[in-house]
């Protein structure tokens, strides 16, 4: 038998397969499409004090090998996401990871402090790095106000913190080192790259809000490329890959390159059970090249 | 609610120009024949590659349940529509559905006339409509009205004379049918109809749909309204398909709708 | 008649379209396949004081819509460059832009009194940015080092200088600002995005190099955001925009988000017209929409 | 050297699968035809999207002058090929070429033996090669050695005896023909051939080719091998195909190649 399971942090994933916070809705969209038991864990999307609208339509526009989104964070708040939502996952067998967005530190210590208390919540993610919203970068472009972003965390929750990294910064290894130093248990990149597109006889933006957040297999290189240098710099902290992941095999260059754990964001929209069709082809790909742990397999790229 | 989005490879059955630059696309694909209802649609990918990397939506056509066969009906616009058009009979397709939260609500009341206004690719989903009711009840009431620039323009209206609807076409010049817009002919029809139970069922361009809805929301007549935005992944879960309501609320057009009723959505 | 010329410093264009350095050799390569003289400027590989292997191959592999690259910089060095490569070139009414690339500031500053007493170069591309050489980018994501060199090069030569940025920063506006507070005529954008790829059989990295840079129709919408913000940030400054430039319409686009001319690079790889099919589709576009002055297109994007 | 790159949206005329995953796809190229010569190659793309982005280079394999049709044999390994496999009469295939720097130069020596030694899609250029030669000298000297590892993938056999060639088959397994390996046969033929003026060109995969080039080096006999690396542009612009020389030069192999002499390349 092949061992898919791995740690990050307190918490032990049967697979290493995730969704990506906002491209997996909170769950219960997805449960009747997959066996939502079947995931690593479930991240669901981002959730801030109070219910936010997000930004006009439209919000998506395809590039080429992916797309540009600017959703602008619309959820319905911590209350709807604990009455509403919570009871339904709570049902399956698996992680539930909240992913946190806000706007200072004290909305993120009070999004945890009420996710811990709430119970059936696993971890939670923090989002410090979308590109959508009014000062929504702030944190993640400043390794000083990471630190202490995840201090303030730390000391609110005993749940397992995982700090959501940007990609649009120089020295991404910085930032990941802040939030490790400040007691994050794993880091998960990347977020979205920013981006824009122009209707050229409308002479107008194809979002509405001006630029959106790029994913999809356009950028999967940048995305392994930043999962590497963070893991050569900072071996001991788990890291939860993302970027472009579609099939099994770009999973696996991800592990390879250090990556503890994925996440599957975009390519969900393409195939619904994508998320569980990469956990299938990892567990085959170590079956059929005699590995018996995947573990194996974390950072076990060599030049 | 959530979506039984399962994903098929099937193959193509059938592809047949039916006017210029417009297909009817047929596939076995029993599963989603089962499931399909009127106003449900599919995600369709044709490419190997990411590029284009989203499925794009389209309305269910026909269904034969006995032959496990679909079919839509599509106009060549962009890269996944060109790469539909090239699929032979034998080629695989890939589809995700079927989809929609809400779809058509047939109108159950004793004696109701079921009016349907539709153009262009929102034709299809109101000639299954149509079917289905008269598959319930062959004495169904349907008037359908079909709206175009221009006669060649016009869709399905031998496939509604097949299945005994006579659909009053109109045209914009006037070459085929009324001259005028579908509204012209939805005011005639509904006030023949006055006084009798009646719903408006319509799938068009969002110009068309809204003037449709006011027209209805003037004489007071129940109509559901089938509304098109770009939907990245028809299931719920991107956010980025929302529309807004009357009501204050911002919900998804594909798995809370698609069809709304007039009044219900804010254009 | 439509007007197709631009500015660019001191420069004038018959038409926006140059050739992005590195994907049209030396201009001599493609001089069967194409008119050189209908290009808006021919723009050669970096050139180096001393010749240059560049790194082990593999050099260049594929990835979704992309292809990542880590050429190293091979070329044969200023002085084969001015003995065999020039005189060539000096053949053709079209503009020469020579790309530098060096160490240190004073490589550049030698590479630039050689080609400004060597005669028939229209303009210098700094390339403060390329990611595959050791210290490569340390002008580029430095504003200070960038005035440095800038500065000094800007009195080494009154060629248009036109300094081109890296998408690898935090800030690109800073940079941006540097170059040109420190003389530079114009600035090009953007340079590749670092990434990288993995045999997942071999668990090895499918460069040699281990990293390249990412270039082509994926990174599109990140180069179109660059641009634009330095624009709106910088908008007296010509900009040359390019990245994922394959058609007409993607290089409207980045000139209606505030580049004064484009750069075709990748794209030339799969069409070797590229370049002068976008200058001749811009010019229909032109035509199409009734504008005589492509100038009016320049920073014409609206929200 | 610069090259006459040209782009070319040409229809298909056939193409037929010859063994298992192996086929031959001629298309109307007439401009490719007119300047094709054994060892040139184009470069194919066959998708609308940009993904794969890149086009894949392959060697010209048969010339039909007079009707302006060139074909291709390839082997089914990716995106590319997977693409080029699906073209039917009628589609259109995007070329961009010939390619290619130096090419094989015949031996023009009086009574010189050509000996090709070809495997796997390395076989069609020889092929080209050795029916020029015979177009040009019905009584050319030909040995042709074709290596595989099973008798179910050797090529070209049938096509090289309509042409009057009969080559000498080598199977790995013993399969069919010689067992052995190329190397193997050619070493017999080069001792046939001792004192009489001989030229070996050579082309497969590279592990092949290098064995070959050493053999030709211990005997003493002048070879030519079109050396296979990935070639991103095949113009002689991206420098990622490079390869390095004994002399010390880094070159690159589409334009200062693809065909290089034994000794000169570093393997
Ligand atoms: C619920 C629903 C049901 C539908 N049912 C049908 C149906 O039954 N039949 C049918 O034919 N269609 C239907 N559609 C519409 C169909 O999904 C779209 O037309 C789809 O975009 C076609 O995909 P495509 O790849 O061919 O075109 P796309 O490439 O997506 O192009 C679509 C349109 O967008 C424009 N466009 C593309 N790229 C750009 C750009 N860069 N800048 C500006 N404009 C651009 C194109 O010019 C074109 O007009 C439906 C849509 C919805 C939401
Ligand atoms: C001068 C020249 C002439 C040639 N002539 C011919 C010819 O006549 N006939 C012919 O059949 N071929 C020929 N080739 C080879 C052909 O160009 C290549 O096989 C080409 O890559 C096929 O394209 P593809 O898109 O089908 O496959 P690709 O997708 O490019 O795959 C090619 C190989 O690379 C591997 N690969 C792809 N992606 C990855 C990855 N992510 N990680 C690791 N490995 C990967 C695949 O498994 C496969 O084995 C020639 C090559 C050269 C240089
Ligand atoms: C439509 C959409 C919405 C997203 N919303 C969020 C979000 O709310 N919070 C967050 O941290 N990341 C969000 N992301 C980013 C993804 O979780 C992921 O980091 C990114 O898309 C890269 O992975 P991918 O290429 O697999 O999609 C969103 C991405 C998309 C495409
Ligand atoms: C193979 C290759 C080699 C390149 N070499 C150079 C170089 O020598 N100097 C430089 O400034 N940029 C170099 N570039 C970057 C391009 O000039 C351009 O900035 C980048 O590729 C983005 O544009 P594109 O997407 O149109 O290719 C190179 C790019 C490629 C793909
Ligand atoms: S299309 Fe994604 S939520 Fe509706
Ligand atoms: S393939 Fe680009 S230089 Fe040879």
């Amino acid at each position: 038998m092949v061992n898919t399971s791995v740690k990050i942090g307190k918490l032990t994933l049967r697979n290493p397969v995730m969704t990506g916070s906002g491209t997996f809705g909170f769950g219960s969209e997805m449960s009747e499409a997959l066996d939502l038991s079947a995931l690593g864990a479930c991240v669901v999307k981002s959730t801030s004090r109070e219910p936010r609208l997000g930004n006009p339509t439209p919000r998506i526009i395809e590039t080429s090998s992916g797309i540009l989104n600017a959703i602008g964070l619309q959820n319905g708040g911590i209350d709807n996401f604990i009455e509403e939502k919570l009871p339904f996952l709570r049902q399956y067998d698996v992680p539930i990871i909240v992913n946190l967005v806000g706007y200072e530190v004290a909305d993120y210590v009070y999004l945890a402090e009420r996710l811990t208390e709430a119970g059936g919540v696993h971890a939670l993610e923090i989002n410090i790095s979308c590109p959508n919203v009014k000062h929504g970068c702030d944190f993640a472009v400043d390794p000083k106000l990471t630190f202490e972003l995840i201090t303030a965390l730390r000391k609110a929750t005993d749940l397992t913190l995982i700090t959501k990294l940007s990609p649009n910064v120089t020295d991404v290894v910085s930032v990941g080192r802040a939030a490790a130093d400040a007691g994050s248990d794993a880091l998960s990149l990347i977020n979205t790259l920013l981006g824009t597109a122009i209707d050229i006889r409308k002479r107008k933006f194809r979002l509405a809000n001006v630029t959106g957040g790029l994913s999809g297999p356009a950028i999967k290189p940048i995305a392994l490329r930043m999962v590497w240098q963070v893991h050569q710099a900072l071996p001991n902290i788990p890291l939860v890959g993302m970027g472009g992941i579609v099939t099994a095999n770009d999973a696996i260059e991800f592990l390879l390159a250090g990556a503890t754990a994925v996440a599957v964001g975009t390519a969900t929209f393409i195939n619904p059970t994508a998320a569980i069709d990469v956990a299938n082809g990892i567990e085959k790909f170590l079956a059929e090249q005699g590995i018996d742990d995947v573990n194996e397999l974390i950072g076990a790229v060599t030049r | 609610m959530p979506v039984s989005a399962q994903r098929y490879l099937v193959p193509v059955i059938s592809n047949d120009e039916i006017i210029a630059d417009h297909r009817v696309l047929t596939c076995h694909a029993p599963e989603v024949a089962a499931l399909a209802r009127p106003g449900h649609f599919v995600n369709v990918s044709v490419g190997d590659g990411y590029d284009p990397f989203l499925r794009k939506p389209f309305s269910i056509y026909t269904v034969d349940r006995e032959r496990g066969e679909i079919s839509m009906l599509f106009s060549i616009v962009g890269a996944t529509t060109r790469g539909m058009a090239k699929k032979r009979a034998g080629d695989e397709i890939d589809l995700v559905g079927p989809l929609g939260g809400k779809i058509f609500q047939p109108d159950s009341r004793e004696g109701a006339t079921h009016v349907m206004v539709g153009g262009g690719y929102g034709v299809p989903p109101l000639v299954f409509l149509s079917k289905e009711l008269l598959t319930a009840d062959p004495g169904a009431n349907i008037e359908f009205i079909i709206g175009a620039r221009h006669k060649d323009l016009l869709l399905c209206e031998a496939e509604l004379a097949e299945a005994g609807v006579t659909a009053r076409m109109t045209t914009e010049d006037g070459s085929h049918g009324m001259r005028g817009r579908v509204t012209d002919a939805l005011r005639l029809v509904l006030e023949e109809q006055s006084g009798n139970p009646v719903t408006v069922y319509c799938c068009g361009p969002t110009p068309m749909m809204h003037a449709v809805s006011d027209l209805c929301l003037e004489l007071g007549a129940p109509c559901q309204l089938s509304v098109e935005v770009g939907m990245p992944c028809g299931m719920g879960v991107c956010m980025a398909c929302v529309v807004d309501l009357a009501d204050g609320r911002r919900v998804r057009c594909c798995t809370d709708g698609p069809v709304f009723g007039a009044g219900e959505v804010i254009w």
